[in-house]
């Protein structure tokens, strides 16, 4: 019992120190990794990556603007969510079907016919 | 022939009809009525208390090897379906609000401490300890994660542990306010955090899961599992080049695998395996272990307050449970609740995520480390 | 052989016993259902409840409401067929961007953001 | 070495052809141009049709216990992919007509008597207990059921038994509307039913499958398989609170299940299992016994009309045999012809939904006495 | 060695042999099949038939209707695109529901309750 | 008890880790690299580099026989993944292009050349003859037929063979341009292709499947289960009566299957079974099948330039190889690239998918023979 007690000591010693050992060294490495990827055009990415995603700005400290960073934030996951909407809306086209339009579109546009391009459009939407 | 000797067949269902199974069936009925009046978790306390109904019908046939849940158990077994839902989970995490504050993970470890305080506890009750292991993880109200654990650990107590992990998600927002309030002053809960992060870049979101998945996969091989397939359906997602793989894992994938899931472990609730003190036990400790976590988590983030001059809310202490996404939720509620315009959602997410990788590697380490002395 | 036959024939008589037994069981236990949850706003309930709900509207006995009868269902099947195809063509979002979109919602409800709000809308459409 | 010898090789598709085969292989094109020219049945007709060929083609190895449909039959010997079907079916079937006149029930039970009328003939016939139970169900026109209990029953008759009571759906608007003609008078198909109904709350329609499942599973333990999948899948869909699943199991569960059913059924269609007399008596019988349960279930709405002084039309006893949705659309139908004005398609989809509950315990009642028995 | 090389001469030989012997077959098999089944209204039949189907037209030499045939072939093709995602984005409708709603629909129109059939537009887009 | 005898658990991860787990780790990046930010085949690129990534982490225990992926990989000894995906990309291709240009199908077979002439080069080089067999296939640029073929006959070579079939397919644009350009006179690429093909009806559209199926299937058995699936595919969708399941194909179990494939072959490439020589042999042999496959489809393709009096563009034979849909678009590519207006896609996509008939069919004789000879 005591030698139990004991051992189930030396197990969340041991076990809370490896846990914290993995977190800070994942810490670490995301501090790395996000020194080194740095890049400007974020904002528009991360909107792209999904509908989870936040656009960190530079946050300011005034209340007021505080509001604005909410706004932005709520705006941007609204347009990801509306993105992904139309994402799942939108018919998941056959490849081979997808591969040959692809192509013949690329063709029209060369040429260029109205019409042609017009019903593309619709197709997409 | 006379039919006579048919009437017990008959009646075979009434008759073999036990109070155990009564009682049963109350509890799946309560489960049934809390996943639909009260939207609990409705997604998988439903098949969790259909399946009880189900296990608790007499020689229906369906919980035998053969039968339909039988056939379904094959999928917790190999652990196929836990391991399908985290697939779907991660391509619905966001580990950006994580990335852009790394420090925010350290809650994350803290958050951890309640599985193991729970162990002791457990072992003190007189668990043995692959029992005890299972019970502790319940405190990171981690499904996926406390399923996974048991069925390798001890599977005999599978069902109370998977419905205490999946319940008390939803006891959060009873459970974790007091506490919060309890531990933290108002002038602490109403500190603003600037939100000043780092850019992140699509690459790093991308190199993120790829990153994890081996880092922790070298470190703790019995957490692979769990840390992989989540990392698998964040990277579908975020690489953005199969939408169609993506799409399948958050919807398809994850909805099958969340139905049958429900219902097999709810087919385990049998009035014989389910209908005893031990399961009361392991509710009990679940509790604690859940309490004990956030509690930790808050001090923790106290502690941080204080390293950071007061630059940090404690309130997202306790967040690094796990318990995602409605631990994090809360904490940015709470603060909100007492400033309108204090926003630290963002900085409750980064913990909560944290949290999530936190439970995960706890989860391993406990395997690795139980598995070798038992 | 005449055995068996009379064997089946007392299946039979077993059998249709059981089934109308059972079945009259059922009745009994809907009728007592429906009695004691009996309430008011059941058309809106049932049309929500999905695609092939009726409306039970006590009908006259008049031919000409009997059309209207028939109008009015086919009126709430139709909605609830329109209803069913939002339910179908709005975007299976991610859980967990739900909650959070929901959240900022709250808040900038609170605070009125126009703009946030439109996007919001069209998030949902 | 001598290629010589390899020529036995490689004509062994034509070499081991057999005439079996060829009217197999036609019988197989008849069935997937039905499907598709007729469009009758074709979600199960085509991919049974597509089976039945590939079975019938020698060597392919597609029906060995390890090729693909070797495998793809364990979802039936689990009868998962029946049950699967269930689920989707439950999640499309709208009680509340049958909910809000409860009475209708009854004509659910008259409609099964052909089952138990058809098991007697086939006894005179020669047919072993076990299979012969298992040709009656096929009155029910209910597949997932008939492929149930043959598969418990008398898996060798598995292929002619799903065949019949998938193809016999078709044959509804053929057979039912003489039979109707025959046994009422345009004076009674004229009858006009006031619909009146009890109001259904949303509580009564959540209720509902919650307790049929324990009601019948209680009483008829062997009928808890089908029924409490074909009340889950309603339970998903009225509770409102699990549209994932509720989707799921209206669309990829039940579509994956049916193809893969239907080509498993298919391929147990080969020459050598379903070329003989045996084949030729189940599908006469399985047509018998369709009658038996139209002629019935219209003689008790008769019975029901005397009863209720006229205010019942007797049409709505044809639906009660199951055959769901299809009976109950031709009686509407049929008193549609009669009078413009005659709308009783209420009343026949609460006898049609019964007549679905009825033949899934009917079934359920099968399974216990004849496995008993034999 | 050697021995091994004349056989797989004489694998290649053979396998050769029986490809071409295959497809030869299966060609010969698709001209009797498209001319005994040759039809009037291929292009719309095609059009329905999916995303991947190719109208063919009986193509002039001039190099200007080339392009016509392409962009009418591009056009095809989008509109089946635009069909399949019509068909993609409504609702999979209950089976049950679909037919009940059907038989009402027959019913409305041969009464024609204007109000009714304009919802049952509203419910099929 | 001393926690120091735990020490070498909690290391075991990185004590187990060898330089070839790193080597396969490397690979397993480029793999998931080449799939995101070059977009190459990342459906099955990304899920190969992960599973792979995966299989190099010392110890994780998923790809022991308890595993996930262990459990994964019954669907590929059943065959049942790469079926499931011949259904999916059935119901993707359109054969319309080539029933309307029947003479077409001959490229199909030319194109498979390559198979059977890297089956000698490798039987020179020592492989015996199942492998030999196997390698040849890569040829076709065929996923599913190659996993297929090898998973029977040498499964050893699952992985580099699956591999170099998916990869090949992305280096399609950078390997047949220059064959094309060595092999063929601008004057010959810019030769114009009237298209006056039969009109194809309906009928017609829907009795290819069936047929080809018949035909194949009987003439070459071993080929039945991968011809009947890709036409099984083609007839749910060109049916137009289960729309459905037509979806079903093209969709969650396309796409399910898929991503369990690619994770499952990538789970195959454990260091000690993909680092060696042999992997390296097979991977050259395949890219040397892969440009015989082409020479040969191109120099068929001048045949029958001569034969038709210069009516026929020679670089659609490139297109014969199979390689669907890659090598029919390259093909109409180079063409519009000597000649904006010169429009031969109809012609190479006939080609196309004659090849990839062809592919099916030499992978079936190869079985055959093969595996008597063995
Ligand atoms: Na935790
Ligand atoms: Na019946
Ligand atoms: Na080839």
């Amino acid at each position: 019992m005591t030698s139990n007690l004991l051992l189930s000591l030396q197990i969340t010693a041991l076990g809370m120190g490896l846990v914290f050992g993995a977190i800070i060294l994942l810490s670490v490495m995301m501090s790395l990794l996000t020194r080194f990827t740095a890049d400007k055009e974020t904002a528009s990415d991360s909107a792209e990556a999904g509908p989870v995603t936040i656009t960190p700005i530079p946050s300011p400290s005034v209340i007021g603007e505080h509001r604005a960073h909410a706004a932005a934030v709520a705006v941007v996951m609204a347009l990801a969510e509306l993105k992904q909407s139309q994402a799942f809306s939108e018919p998941q086209t056959a490849l081979v079907s997808a591969w040959q339009l692809g192509m013949r579109t690329r063709q029209l546009y060369q040429k260029g016919l109205p019409l042609a391009r017009k019903t593309q459009k619709a197709g997409q939407e | 022939m006379n039919l006579g000797e048919l009437l017990p067949e008959l009646v075979k269902g009434l008759s073999n009809f036990t109070l155990g199974n009564a009682v049963m069936i109350t509890v799946s009925l309560v489960l049934i009525y809390l996943a639909i009046a009260k939207e609990i978790e409705p997604v998988l306390l439903l098949p969790i208390g259909f399946g009880c109904m189900l296990a608790n019908i007499p020689l229906s046939g369906m919980t035998t090897a053969e039968g339909m849940m039988g056939a379904l158990y094959g999928g917790i077994r190999t652990e196929i379906f836990p391991l399908l839902i985290f697939v779907g989970v991660g391509a619905m995490i966001d580990f950006s609000p994580l990335l852009s504050q790394p420090k925010m993970a350290l809650l994350g470890a803290a958050g951890q401490f309640g599985i193991f305080g729970t162990l002791m506890l457990a072992i003190v009750l007189g668990f043995p300890l692959n029992e005890a292991a299972s019970i502790g993880v319940i405190g990171a109200i981690d499904g996926p994660t406390s399923i996974y654990v048991a069925s390798k650990l001890a599977p005999e107590l599978l069902a109370p542990i998977a419905v205490a992990a999946y319940s008390y998600m939803s006891l959060i927002p009873i459970i974790q306010p007091p506490l919060m309030k309890l531990l933290t002053t108002k002038k602490e809960r109403m500190i603003r955090m600037d939100y000043a992060p780092k850019p992140v870049s699509q690459t790093a979101l991308v190199l993120f899961p790829v990153l994890i998945t081996l880092v922790v996969g070298l470190l703790v091989p019995d957490a692979t599992p769990l840390i992989s397939m989540l990392m698998l359906g964040n990277l579908l997602k975020i690489s953005g080049v199969v939408d169609r793989l993506s799409k399948a894992a958050q919807n398809e994938i994850i909805n099958i695998a969340t139905l049958f899931l429900g219902l097999t472990i709810g087919a385990t609730m049998s009035a014989a395996s389910f209908l005893n003190l031990d399961t009361g036990k392991v509710l009990l400790l679940g509790l604690i272990a859940f309490a004990l976590d956030t509690i930790v988590g808050l001090l923790f983030g106290k502690l941080m307050m204080f390293l950071s001059g007061g630059k940090i809310n404690p309130l997202i202490g306790a967040a690094g449970i796990s318990a995602f996404p409605m631990a994090g939720r809360i904490a940015a509620k709470m603060a909100l609740d007492e400033d309108p315009d204090n926003f630290i959602l963002m900085h409750a997410m980064g913990s909560n995520t944290a949290g999530q990788l936190g439970s995960v590697i706890a989860g391993g380490v406990l395997l690795a480390i139980v598995s070798k002395l038992i």
